[in-house]
């Protein structure tokens, strides 16, 4: 199963990219294995995307939690909360 | 159009004209304009960049904007917002809302304007003269939308 | 000018960027404009007069004003309202409203609104299919103005 | 004392004037007294200055009751309940 994992704003900054393309071997995956995948990056990484940071997080362009189940060519954003308007 | 993300500026008179007059029976028009401050927690803003997540932007728009038909008897509502990089005093943002009465219309304008700042994916970046800096969200927009959920629609 | 009662049209953008130019701080601009409906208690208007009491129009317009500045954090306000005869989809009345966030200028804007409605010297005389009729005070706007009496002002 | 007394909407069409002066030869006079001496002219002036109809009182260019209190010259206005907007 592949993942698009898209970043904005400072978390795009911080981890200098605004994309990361990850792939699991089985299936029932959720968001909160994406997340897994990413920290164990380590630095930045782990730094912000840490239990009690407020990131938020898109399924394909809709607000979920990290419960959410994911599926093939899933495209996921994290980002932190909105300051638009 | 129901909503629009947009570099350019807008001309507020020319929006309203253009979403009133489709329709006659419309007697109210409710509105809200936001504007780029010079001044921000206390320092200096030379500019305004605002980030936003093409796709998710216009989708979360267009469902708020359904929120509010379906929740208020209003005719027609539009939200413009602009991204990229803006000035003090240039405009941000515009919410229209077009009814037969005024209650119902400002109350749908301020719903869309609570919702738009915690649901719609913009991030604004301030530079000012102590440096550049992501703008915090705040405490205030959360609870401002919050009532939404808590009140009957009357 | 804070208050204009006049028979000329405005143009909304025009007045907005002339309130709000004055002053960087401001963040927000709540406005609303009624405008005439082709349509009303089931009957065709052709045309709407609208007739005042010049002196205690003006007067009335600017203690509302001032007691929005009073009970909101707002920078700015400015009605104008027009007079004589106007034809469907004119605009009758505007109501702005300049701050430093959205909370108060909205609350504000719909303030003037209100009380304009109850205490403004104006009357409506609408030209219909079925012949010229007065235009009778709704309880709705009494009751709208009324709850600014029992509201604390957060 | 001399009053100026105004009508404005339909209680100027319906009293065919817009303006009426009233004079009263002793002082203490209130609003209530102007609207006695104009419910003595009869007809739509008794019918449409009735206790029980809705109309409006201005003093001055102020919304009063009929017991505020007259000075020389004072400006009465009567008219029905506002509808701009």
């Amino acid at each position: 199963m592949r993942i698009k994992v898209l970043f904005f704003a400072k978390l795009r900054e911080v981890f200098e990219t605004n994309q990361v393309d990850i792939s699991f071997t089985g299936s029932d995956n959720k968001v909160s294995d994406v997340l897994m995948v990413l920290r164990e990056k380590g630095g930045v990484w782990k730094d912000e995307l840490n239990e009690n940071k407020s990131f938020r997080i898109a399924l394909n362009q809709e607000m979920v939690t990290k419960d959410a189940m994911l599926n093939e060519g899933d495209e996921i954003a994290l980002f932190p909360p909105v300051t638009g308007g | 159009m129901t909503v629009r993300v947009q570099t350019e500026d807008f001309d507020v008179g020319q929006e309203m004209l253009g979403l009133r007059q489709k329709n006659p029976k419309v007697g109210a028009v409710a509105s809200f304009v936001g504007v780029v401050r010079d001044l921000n927690d206390g320092d200096d803003v030379s500019s305004l960049t605002l980030e936003h997540y093409p796709g998710m932007t216009e989708r979360s728009l267009e469902d708020i904007v359904s929120q509010a038909k379906g929740r208020w008897d209003i005719y027609d509502a539009l939200i413009i917002h602009r991204v990229g990089t803006l000035l003090p005093l240039d405009q941000i943002v515009l919410v229209l809302v077009t009814g037969a009465h005024r209650g119902e219309s400002f109350k749908a304008c301020e719903f869309l304007m609570d919702y738009l700042k915690t649901r719609a994916p913009f991030w604004k970046k301030e530079q000012t003269s102590s440096g550049d800096r992501w703008v915090e969200a705040r405490e205030s927009d959360k609870s401002a939308a919050m009532r939404w959920e808590n009140t009957r629609d009357d």
